[in-house]
């Protein structure tokens, strides 16, 4: 089987060659071992940065919007997740991005493996079929990528491209039997009181830099709350309260509308555990309402809709 | 300047007579990265570590720090400045990087021209004792722009590790007295000094981006207009994870918290990244997307705070590179002027 | 060293509304006591901060001249969280000011010379200040001829309109105002403030030029006066951004490396 | 407003109550023409429709010193907009979830219906939710405090 980076490169060519599309949004190689960054691609010749490696971690879907050129984007399953609830937020047309669907393993949470290393530092990385090579000074080791996915990565059952004008390669397999909000379920399990210790502990880390707004494809309100100064919803500090309501609303924002893509919790530089909250929030909306995000075109997003015998016992 | 030693197995014990005498922050592990935090027993203090997540600047230049506070309905303006804390600290561990990016702050909040007294306060009221990397990181570039693994720029005292013992060296009238007064400062043999040497030779060595930085302000004086800025934003998420974690980003907001009737007026972080940065009341922003955001905060940093101050505020310590979630990174970036 | 960061608490003696639209309205800010007074040195051209405790604080130019002990002026347009909280309060309340700040007009360039002050809309407010500044009898004899080009969109937004009708029967000073549409009874010329410049054109011969309006007026007008063969040296602009300190740190201000501050 | 530091004597609950203009307000209208007692801890703020209500606005009540919040609306089907009180339904069924999972005490927050025919049932609400919150004692959790 020809090499996934060589597919999405003759794709991107002949896209732009045709002038089917005027913008690739792909990866290149990063500078860094185990990163890839985004890449911008408009000319044949610059198809050749184009990659595909298990560190295409970023959502591309997040550069989407307030395009008017025609745009190709690579995209693995969680992605194409998004495009879905953009197209149906009316924030991209469907005919206006041509979707090169890559079927994905699940991406490597470069913290985790360098959790494990304990502060030695890779200076090389290379993906292998028996899994990812790591070489620093002093040491090579060759470790299981499995371990060492992104969260949402090892949970995510949909790892295929849900909608896709071309796929690169073959569908993989789907996880099976995996309970993807086990981790919910745990906290739930807990005691408010240590709910609400371990809630905010993890926003204290909160420096406000609004990583995790910036890289989620949906966070694209024109003003957000935190900025609006008429009226000042919270204020500019690190003051606990302020930080807890901005993650509380922001997450609540997504309800609905989150595919669990983990650009949120992959962007924080602090480490919070972002994806505790989003994850729950799209829980509740599954069993609530039966709804989940960006697996078709066609349900309503369950916030624009009701039905008249939602579940009320809350309300008194 | 004066060099002594101290022996690997004296440092607690010295940190803890620090500890009687100063407030002392140092390195510690906290929620799976390390920070630098006030210490209570010198056994609190990490040594081996690469560098802390978040600059120190933040002791010197909260993230959110009281101008002053003010009770409301009152006559007057009601206003009540902060007092300042009395007791001396010490910074101890900070990264050479670290430390010059306090000199570079220097020029902002404690210069001849205007001393911030917030700043200057907390700023003359500490001792700085700096660790020499050893062990640079692959993101390290503090030898391009003016720094080095064992430079002292803002030291009071640098340790450098030689296996069983750190060489100290007496940057300033400061560290010396330190020295002097502490017993756990021994006179240094020849062989430590050779030691010395190749060890920070080594550690030189062992930093591999080197970029000619000298010739960034002069390429960037005709570049406003470039074509380049067109693009280099394109992946940028307009979040401030480079420059709140930058230790010479020092950019901020001021505002007022009030809470029933008493407030404070606080400065706050801000960062060249938000629209909001300079968005007026009026709706008009001078820098409306993120090309001119972008091209703000290069320019800030390799352009005019050369041209303004005679030195790039960036100490190559490599956060933003390890940091960006989109790995844009600045290395790339100063290469690709250079290239211009 | 005093701490630049500590407003000074001043009264609003008077307020009046300037425009039609009563968006703009001048505060007259009296000192509580001398000493805060006589440290309060400024000149034509330079802001200061005013602050409504709890709202926060933003720049605003002085209005005044120095020339007018006791007082200083600000003209505040309703747009925002501090003007909207400015517009609420009514007169006698106490306002916080920290200031002088900023860069004054290059007056002791401008002596001997002629002077065209060119304002557009609400930007006259400096102006004011300097053109205050040289009509008074100590100072008038220090510089030459001064015309006036002062435009603003309807006839209503107008400032200053009680003293401008003073300084338009002044015989030295030549003021043109203009509106970009006029209604009935108006007298001035119409159109925007570039053109009326070229319909004026003030000689350039030993002569300044000073620009205070929005960047859309800026634009237009620098190629006319240079046009009127003004040199760049001798057209002095003055800049707004959005600040926060005033004091050259907060680095949000700055066109290239010069802090607008 | 003051906030107690802990349940002391003489501290009173203080409850933010969100009305729809339509039912639940009209409801609280006939209570006070009717001269239902009910304890006087709430404050009323009326709204368009129970849908009108942000999550913010009930998230900074609580910042602000509110020990409890209600939001009320009419029952379903009597929506004067048809559909509000259902929207608002999903959306503080997903707050209503998620406060409880961060650990906010069960009994801040309350979601009802209320209709304007509802006097008696308003006065009997206030009164339990003013007590439910008693119980509780003064909010602790979102809380703004200086730091």
């Amino acid at each position: 089987m020809p090499d996934t980076s060589v597919m999405i490169r003759d794709t991107a060519k002949k896209l732009l060659d045709e002038k089917r599309v005027d913008l690739i949004i792909g990866f290149e190689k990063g500078t860094l071992p185990l990163r890839s960054t985004p890449c911008f691609v408009r000319t044949s010749q610059e198809t050749e940065k184009l990659i595909w490696n298990a560190s295409c971690e970023n959502n591309l879907a997040r550069y989407l919007r307030g395009r008017k050129e025609k745009v190709g984007i690579v995209a693995k399953g969680c992605d194409t997740r998004s495009i879905i609830s953009l197209i149906k937020e009316k924030q991209v047309a469907r005919e206006q991005v041509f979707i090169i669907g890559v079927p994905c393993h699940g991406m490597i949470d470069r913290r985790k493996i360098e959790a494990k290393l304990d502060g030695k530092e890779i200076l090389e990385a290379d993906e292998v079929t028996e899994g990812v090579i790591l070489k620093g000074s002093g040491f090579t080791e060759i470790v299981d990528k499995a371990e060492f996915l992104h969260n949402s990565c090892s949970t995510c059952s949909y790892r295929n491209p849900v909608i896709y004008d071309a796929l690169i390669g073959d569908k993989v397999e789907e996880n099976r039997g995996i309970d993807e909000y086990g981790e919910v379920k745990e906290f739930e399990a807990q005691s408010a009181d240590k709910r609400w210790h371990s809630f905010t502990n993890e926003i204290s880390k909160c420096i406000r830099c609004y990583a995790c707004r910036n890289a989620c494809p949906l966070c694209y309100c024109q003003e957000c709350f935190v900025d609006s100064s008429q009226p000042q919803w919270i204020g500019k500090t690190t003051n606990l309260s302020d930080t807890s309501i901005f993650h509380i609303v922001r997450v609540f924002h997504t309800a609905g509308r989150c595919v669990d893509c983990g650009a949120c919790d992959r962007a924080c530089p602090m480490g919070i555990d972002i994806r505790k909250l989003t994850k729950k929030i799209e829980k509740d909306v599954k069993e609530l309402f039966h709804y989940q995000a960006g697996i078709n075109l066609e349900d309503v997003p369950p916030l624009a809709a009701f039905s008249l015998d939602d579940p009320q016992q809350f309300v008194r | 300047m004066k060099e002594v030693k101290i022996a690997k197995n004296e440092l607690v014990s010295f940190l803890d007579s620090l500890i009687s005498e100063y407030k002392v922050f140092a390195p510690v592990k906290r929620d799976g990265f390390v920070a630098f935090q006030e210490i209570h027993s010198g056994s609190d203090a990490l040594l081996d570590y690469v560098n802390s997540k978040k600059p120190p600047k933040e002791i010197f230049l909260p993230q959110s720090e009281v101008l002053f506070s003010y009770h409301l309905g009152g006559e007057g303006l009601g206003i009540e400045e902060p007092s300042f804390e009395d007791k001396q600290t010490v910074i101890f561990g900070i990264r050479p990087c670290d430390a010059r990016s306090l000199v570079i702050l220097d020029n902002i909040f404690n210069s001849q021209e205007y001393k911030d007294v917030y700043y200057t306060d907390k700023r003359e009221k500490t001792l700085v004792i700096a660790i020499g990397c050893n062990q640079p990181s692959s993101t390290c570039f503090c030898t391009s722009v003016g720094g080095g693994p064992f430079s002292s720029d803002g030291s009071d005292l640098l340790l450098i590790d030689i296996d069983q013992e750190y060489v100290a060296q007496a940057v300033t009238d400061k560290g010396e007295k330190l020295v002097t007064k502490h017993s756990q400062f021994r006179e240094v043999e020849r062989r430590s000094l050779s030691l010395m040497q190749k060890v920070t030779q080594r550690a030189g060595a062992l930093i591999r981006t080197k970029i000619e930085t000298g010739a960034i302000a002069e390429k960037l004086a005709v570049m406003f207009d470039d074509a380049f800025w067109d693009w280099l934003h394109e992946k940028c998420l307009g979040c401030a994870v480079c420059t709140y974690l930058c230790p010479t980003c020092h950019c901020f907001d001021i505002a007022d918290e009030t809470l029933d009737q008493t407030g404070r007026r606080v400065r706050i972080w801000d960062t060249c990244a938000f629209p909001l940065f300079t968005l007026e009341a009026s709706g008009v922003n001078p820098r409306p997307t993120g090309k001119e955001r972008m091209r703000q905060r290069v320019m800030h940093k390799f352009k005019y705070f050369v041209d303004n101050h005679n030195v790039a505020a960036c100490v190559g310590c490599g956060r933003c590179i390890k940091e960006c979630p989109v790995n844009l990174d600045i290395r790339a970036v100063l290469n690709s002027i250079l290239n211009r | 060293m005093k701490n630049p960061y500590i407003p000074i608490a001043m009264r609003a003696e008077k307020i009046v509304i300037e425009t039609d639209d009563k968006n703009i309205k001048t505060f007259s800010l009296s000192f509580l006591n001398k000493a805060e007074e006589s440290s309060f040195n400024y000149l034509p051209g330079q802001f200061a901060q005013l602050s409504v405790l709890g709202e926060g604080e933003a720049p605003f130019g002085i209005a005044s001249s120095p020339t007018q002990p006791g007082a200083l002026d600000f003209t505040v347009n309703e747009i925002g969280v501090l003007t909207t909280a400015l517009h609420n309060l009514e007169e006698g309340a106490i306002i916080g000011v920290r200031g002088p700040l900023g860069n004054c007009f290059p007056i002791e360039l401008f002596k001997g010379k002629n002077i065209a002050i060119v304002g557009g809309g609400f930007a006259f407010t400096t102006l004011r200040s300097l053109l205050k500044y040289i009509l008074h009898q100590e100072n008038r004899s220090k510089f030459g001829n001064v015309t006036v080009i002062y435009g603003a969109r309807r006839p209503g937004l107008l400032l200053y309109k009680d003293e401008f009708k003073q300084w338009e029967v002044r015989p030295e000073l030549d003021v043109y105002l203009t509106v970009d549409k006029a209604d009935e009874g108006w007298r001035g010329k119409v159109g925007v403030v570039p053109n009326v410049i070229k319909e004026v054109a003030p000689s350039p011969e030993d002569a300044y030029a000073v620009v205070c309006g929005s960047p859309i007026m800026i634009k237009f007008t620098l190629p006319v006066l240079i046009r009127l063969r003004f040199p760049p040296q001798r057209i002095i602009l003055s800049l707004e951004m959005k600040m926060k300190c005033g004091i050259g740190k907060c680095g949000r201000c700055n066109i290239g490396n010069k802090y607008v501050c | 407003m003051q906030q107690p530091d802990e349940k002391v004597d003489g501290w009173e609950p203080k409850i933010i109550a969100f009305l729809c203009n339509w039912c639940s307000y009209a409801g609280a209208d006939l209570a006070g023409v009717s001269r239902f007692q009910y304890p006087p801890n709430t404050r009323i703020i009326r709204v368009p429709c129970s849908s009108r209500i942000s999550p913010l606005l009930i998230l900074k009540s609580l910042q602000r010193g509110a020990d409890g919040v209600l939001v009320s609306g009419c029952h379903p089907d009597d929506c004067h907009y048809l559909s509000g009180n259902y929207v608002a339904r999903r959306k503080f069924a997903i707050l209503n979830n998620l406060l409880e999972y961060l650990g906010i005490e069960k009994g801040r927050v309350h979601f009802a219906w209320v209709s304007a025919a509802e006097g008696k049932r308003f006065a009997e609400l206030i009164t339990e939710i003013t007590e439910e919150v008693r119980v509780l004692g003064p909010a602790k959790e979102l809380v703004k405090k200086q730091d």
